[in-house]
């Protein structure tokens, strides 16, 4: 696509250091504006809580290994499982993406040397380390038991720390925000010359469409905890039955944000496999037009569906109609992004590197995920299964097996970049089939359970429930040395592996026409686009295909 | 086809940031962000908005009874106040973009005063409602006062309270940055070319003043 | 430099940020629409148009509230992304409004048709009789030791 | 329109019943079968559930067959390996966008068919109370003063629904603390029991059995005790079933102040009236019978059996001195067995 025209008197130049050695010393990081050194702040940040709620994981599902209660007390077990959710959603899984991957790559692939706010960019690391610290505190003030929806008039009620941990979410949201505002505007402002709306990777297109979101959809959130915390503290009356208020606004106020948080979660991981599966196939994206239009429309469709989370709440049974409906339109684009990734695979050179394989099981697992998501969209279906183990799967399979498979899939493609170091392709290789398995077995079985009638959020159950969870548990201690598997293999490059060149996968697209690992401003000279991001030298362009 | 290099020594503005290549990408970089910024206060304050509009629908008559004991005179002067705000903002912008120094520093100065004045005046309103016991959730005690409101009133200055509360945060926060802008505009920081700080306080001043634009008709007016 | 882009697009004219000044005459005349209007809600809250009431001062305060937005906030004159950007803010609110109220006014409807009252309600109803009752009959025994 | 008045009473205390406890037989043997189709809505749900996973398994081996198929076809075998230069097609993007969508549509309406069936009550269904409060849930009949119960496992006693084969029945639900949500598998229904508002879900038995029922809506500590017995009858044994369940009765082995303990707890007197002396709501019961009471209208009286029954029956009729009149009648659920029990239980408080 684009060639970098070097001049004379940069091809002169010395070879500047690379972001990671341009300046030493932890206040160099603790003070950075640089986007790849906050991106590299921020993957720190989200794979240590990653690692903390999925150990919480891991004790959940051991302590769902047999029907009765075993080494956790009902009450531990609701907290475990709050903050289990909690941490996932708001410290893990929402910025994990965006923040750190995206942070990283967004202004490479625009051909940008820093995103448009670099000093904002730091601001929102901090605040969200604050929020960070808020939600750990509620360990120590009796930790939180409510669910990550903090649902009244139960949060009300409850003698947990409920307002540290929603202070906790509302300051994460801030954080949301500023990056959402941040990348909307570098969308916009910082693109390389010659980089057109219609030459941007899909991968930006992806971000930009989540950083919408973030922006029009978090202060909503922040409203509703706001409205929370008064609620618990002065008892003003909005959600409280008892006080003349409606818990079932509360709902409504939750999930016009949290649903369209749920797509701040996986779109990212669908700009993450358009860049995979055409880089390690060759091959030109499938229908770029309709991918990158259909993030977009799902970003805006994303906020007229959030009734489908109340259909059995007591919301009228005329709203769960149109809901219902608005939700199935939600799922055109996406089984449009589905079909094109395969239809890219058609005709190609396909390389099965590490990276490769976590974008085919992503391919695997978010077709389940979605095609589950129809039954749950289907109003009397979901009235069976609303608040069982379908949902537990279908949003695990959706989250995780989306989400979690793409981000590992994109740390293995980008982590060559990141730190100038090649991975182990056997380990790679292995901590893919390893997730697959642990991942199906988990939470396969989890979508029987459903049909079975097994409610969400139980630690103890009818003794006939007994062998699928215990399936589920074994399969989930597969899928965590899976994920250690992941880590072991990262870490294990940085120190060990060998030097990486600047483009070892044959991308086309800016963020590999670049050092690796990057000079500290990312590009020596001003990049001039002319193409396409997929536009691969391998592609036959003589007409001998078909 | 030809590059620019970064390392060209060209004429760069001072206030031009190291990662941006022209002072117009910078100018509309910050706009484009404020304007975005100015998207998530709408929001936020939607969800307010929201919350009133449904209590009103739940309880028709309690909110027209309970708005009542608002003072709608106080209520009409603040809109005024804030209303000369903007306007002494809007024109302190466009004194920047002529480079009128002293138009700039007098018309923020007036938007200062104006900001003051309104929370003056909303300390008032906020004292009176304190003494006959019309407070927000646990401290509503208007029975003990001797008013006989309708029932759930206590709903009704919760959002009350709520709303004008956050909004006079906003004030206050408005009253910091204007004059962090005055201080700079005084170091004569801004000229023609460079005064989008000014017109992004102006952006966020004149957002304090739409809430209040809304707030006002619904919780003093409206019967 | 022969080409310069601009937002990723080539363009023959780089100025990109021309300054709109407005004259001080608009900023005037819009001012004093706002507080004309201002005065006029206020003076029609006292003429009681019932129903309507609420209707006409929302009409009324989306008037002042373009006012601001066009020409304080000078977004007439903008880029206009920046004004697809603000205004799609209030589509969303719009979107928010129009589900949560619909929700409401339809569940109460249809609770209505099935004989079914807001729990609420039902108890408020109580309590009412229960006061006429009181009220009714003589006051209840209720002396010291 | 149902009829709101009912009292509700206390039932005997109970925090939920533990899962293993519960003993409903199992309701499937493995996970490929469905569930038992106990209700009118499992019917014709279940033949969507078919249709559904049907369409949804066809595209899942056509998208996942094609993705497998290209890996092996397509593999990287050399570097002089040429790709196709296909970026789009523009018939097979609307096709795959327009076949989902059609079958989308069928889901839908399919879906909303049955929702607003399950959403409308036939006008002569049988009309059955049900509270829902941290852990338990109250079923409450109509005409019966009781909560309707059966003893489990391990002398548990569980909330017992009691329904009639081939009959419709409504329960509107309300919850008094949080939100709790009433899920009963075998019959595919499942509605949030929400505080301050009244929610309904019905639903026509068609087969015989016993099942169980949860609470879906996370409520607390002991959200995954919160469970309940559903037991459909034949018609004819419905009304003697639903008798049986909401009776308090002397047991054989009970001596008659056993039983009057149990009396005094299940209609929480305990609630007014405390055991050890200390005036509550109304007076202690500790050393009643026999003392002498100053009553509300200035005369006194010794209490007996008489004034005891009277005060059940009639309780504003003479008010203790310093006690309001707020206590309700129990005429009509307070049987004479019980009263003599209760009696019996209250001379032995001295």
């Amino acid at each position: 696509m684009s060639k970098s025209k070097e001049t004379p008197a940069a091809k002169a130049n010395a070879p500047e250091p690379s972001y990671l050695t341009a300046k030493s010393g932890l206040m160099s990081w603790l003070v950075t504006v640089d986007h790849k050194r906050i991106g590299l702040m921020y993957l720190a940040a989200t794979l240590f809580f990653f690692l903390v709620a999925g150990l919480l994981a891991i004790a959940l599902r051991t302590e769902l290994y047999t029907p009765t209660q075993d080494f956790m007390s009902a009450a531990t077990y609701n907290k475990v499982f709050t903050l289990h959710g909690a941490i996932m959603v708001f410290l893990f899984i929402i910025p994990s993406v965006p923040a750190a991957l995206g942070n990283f790559i967004l202004p490479l692939m625009l051909g940008a040397k820093d995103v448009a706010f670099p000093k904002l960019n730091l601001l929102s690391f901090y605040i969200y380390c604050i929020a960070a610290v808020m939600l750990v505190t509620t360990l120590f003030l009796g930790s939180l038991d409510t669910g990550w929806t903090f649902y009244t008039p139960y949060s009300k009620s409850t003698g947990t720390a409920v307002i540290m941990a929603t202070m906790g979410a509302f300051v994460a949201g801030f954080s949301s925000i500023l990056t959402g505002v941040n990348f909307v505007v570098t969308v916009h402002k910082m693109r390389a010359p010659g980089m057109t709306w219609n030459r941007m990777p899909l991968m930006i297109w992806a971000i930009y469409a989540t950083a919408l979101i973030q922006v029009m959809a978090t202060p909503v959130l922040a409203i509703t905890l706001f409205l929370l915390i008064i609620e618990r503290t002065l008892n003003i009356g909005i959600f409280d039955p008892a006080l003349g208020g409606d818990p079932v606004l509360y709902q409504h106020f939750f999930w016009f944000y949290s649903h369209p948080a749920v797509y701040i979660m996986i779109l990212p991981g669908f700009g993450i496999i358009s860049e995979l599966v055409t880089v390690h196939s060759r091959k030109h994206i499938f229908g770029y037009r309709a991918i990158a239009l259909s993030s977009v429309a799902i970003a805006v469709i994303s906020f007229i569906v959030w009734g489908h989370h109340m259909f059995v709440s007591g919301q009228s049974e005329l709203a769960g109609i149109v809901f219902s409906f608005l939700t199935f339109a939600v799922a055109v684009p996406t089984a449009i992004k589905v079909f094109s990734w395969v239809a890219t695979l058609y005709g190609g050179s396909i390389r099965f590197n590490t990276p490769m394989w976590y974008a085919l099981v992503f391919l695997w697992t978010f077709t389940v995920g979605g095609l589950t998501g129809v039954y749950l969209g289907t109003l009397s279906v979901d009235v069976h299964l609303h608040d069982t183990y379908f949902v537990v799967a279908h949003f695990h399979y959706v989250m995780v097996g989306g989400t979690v498979v793409a981000f590992i899939g994109g740390l293995f493609h980008w982590w060559p970049k990141m730190f100038g170091r090649m991975f182990n392709e056997t380990a790679g290789k292995i901590s893919a089939l390893l997730v697959f398995i642990g991942f199906n077995t988990t939470f396969m079985t989890q979508f029987f359970l459903g049909h079975q009638g097994m409610p969400r959020r139980y630690y103890a159950y009818l003794p006939e429930y007994e062998v699928m969870h215990q399936v589920s548990t074994i399969g989930s201690w597969i899928l965590m040395v899976g994920l250690f598997t992941v880590l072991g293999t990262l870490l294990h490059a940085i120190k060990y592996g060998a030097k990486a060149p600047s483009n070892p996968w044959g991308a086309v697209s800016l963020d590999w026409q670049t050092a690796s690992p990057p000079i500290e401003h990312n590009f020596h000279d001003t990049i001039h686009v002319t193409g396409s991001p997929y536009d691969f030298p391998e592609i036959d362009k003589s007409g001998a295909h078909h | 086809m030809s590059s620019t290099s970064a390392h060209d020594d060209e004429e760069r503005p001072w206030f031009l940031a190291h990662h941006f290549d022209t002072v117009g990408q910078q100018v509309s970089a910050a706009k484009l962000g404020m304007w975005l910024f100015c998207c998530t206060e709408v929001l936020m304050f939607s969800g307010l908005f929201l919350a009133y509009f449904i209590i009103r629908t739940l309880y028709p008559e309690m909110v027209l009874g309970a708005s009542e004991e608002l003072n709608k005179t106080a209520g009409g002067v603040n809109t005024i106040v804030l209303l000369t705000s903007s306007f002494t903002m809007a024109l302190g912008v466009r004194a920047a973009q002529t480079n009128n120094q002293k138009a700039l520093e007098r018309n923020l100065l007036i938007t200062i005063a104006c900001a003051f004045i309104f929370m003056i005046v909303k300390y008032f309103e906020y004292t009176a409602k304190i003494e006959h016991g019309l407070l927000p959730g646990n401290w509503y005690a208007a029975a003990e006062h001797g008013y006989m409101l309708p029932k759930y009133s206590r709903v009704f200055f919760g959002v009350y309270f709520t709303m004008t509360g956050l909004h006079g945060v906003h004030v206050l926060v408005g009253i910091g940055v204007l004059s962090w802008i005055f201080i700079r505009a005084r170091r004569r920081e801004f000229n023609s070319e460079n005064y989008v700080a000014v017109e992004n306080a102006g952006l966020y001043w004149h957002i304090v003043d739409l809430v209040w634009i809304f707030l006002f008709p619904l919780l003093y007016l409206v019967k | 430099m022969s080409l310069v882009y601009l937002n990723g697009k080539p363009v023959d004219h780089p100025h990109e940020n021309h300054h709109h000044v407005s004259p001080v005459w608009q900023f005037t005349a819009v001012f004093a629409a706002l507080v004309t209007l201002t005065i006029l809600t206020y003076l029609v809250s006292y003429a009681g148009l019932g129903s309507a009431s609420l209707p006409v001062a929302m009409a009324v305060a989306m008037v002042k509230a373009s006012l601001v937005i066009a020409f304080f906030m000078h977004l007439f004159y903008e880029d206009r992304v920046y004004a697809f950007m603000f205004l799609s803010c209030f589509i969303f609110v719009a979107i928010f409004f129009t589900f949560v109220l619909f929700d409401m006014h339809t569940s109460a409807e249809m609770n209505e048709e099935a004989g079914i009252h807001y729990k609420r309600a039902v108890e408020d109803s109580a309590e009412q009789a229960d006061t006429n009752r009181a009220f009714d009959a003589p006051a209840p025994a209720k002396a010291g030791h | 329109m149902i009829n709101f008045s009912m009292m509700f009473h206390g039932q005997l205390g109970m925090l939920g019943v533990p899962p293993e406890k519960l003993g409903t037989p199992p309701m499937s043997d493995s996970p490929w079968q469905l569930l038992p189709s106990a209700s009118n809505h499992a019917a014709s749900l279940d033949n969507l559930y078919v249709f559904l996973t049907a369409v949804c398994g066809v595209s899942f081996v056509v998208v996942i067959g094609a993705m497998v198929w290209f890996m092996y076809k397509y593999k990287y075998k050399s570097d002089k390996d040429r790709t196709s230069p296909l970026t789009h097609n523009g018939k097979l993007e609307f096709g795959w966008s327009a076949i989902p969508a059609v079958f989308l549509m069928v889901f839908f309406v399919w879906g909303e068919v049955g929702f607003v069936n399950m959403s409308s009550p036939p006008a002569d269904a049988i009309d059955i109370r049900v509270t829902g409060e941290k852990w338990k849930w109250t079923i409450e009949y109509p005409g019966r003063s009781m909560a309707s119960t059966i003893e489990v496992e391990g002398g548990e006693v569980a909330p017992y629904l009691i329904v009639p084969l081939g009959q419709p029945v409504r329960l509107t639900m309300t919850s008094k603390d949080v939100i709790h949500s009433f899920y009963i598998p075998a019959f595919r229904v499942k509605k949030d029991v929400v505080p301050g508002r009244y929610s309904t879900v019905w639903f026509t038995a068609i087969e015989e059995g016993t099942f169980p029922v949860f609470c879906t809506e996370y409520c607390g500590d002991e959200h995954s005790s919160m469970l309940a017995v559903v037991k459909v009858v034949k018609p004819e044994e419905y009304k003697a079933a639903v008798e049986a369940a909401t009776v308090l009765e002397q047991g054989a082995s009970e001596t008659a102040e056993q039983f009057g303990e149990k009396v005094f707890k299940t209609f929480a007197c305990n609630s007014c009236h405390t055991v050890d002396g200390s005036a509550k709501v109304g007076p202690s019961f500790k050393g009643v019978v026999g003392r002498t009471e100053n009553l509300a209208d200035g005369s006194s009286i010794v209490v007996d059996e008489n004034y005891i029954r009277e005060s059940i029956y009639q309780p504003n009729a003479k008010v203790v001195a310093g006690f309001t009149p707020q206590m309700p009648t129990f005429a009509g659920q307070i049987n004479d067995e019980q009263m003599n029990a209760l009696i019996a239980y209250m001379k032995t408080l001295k």
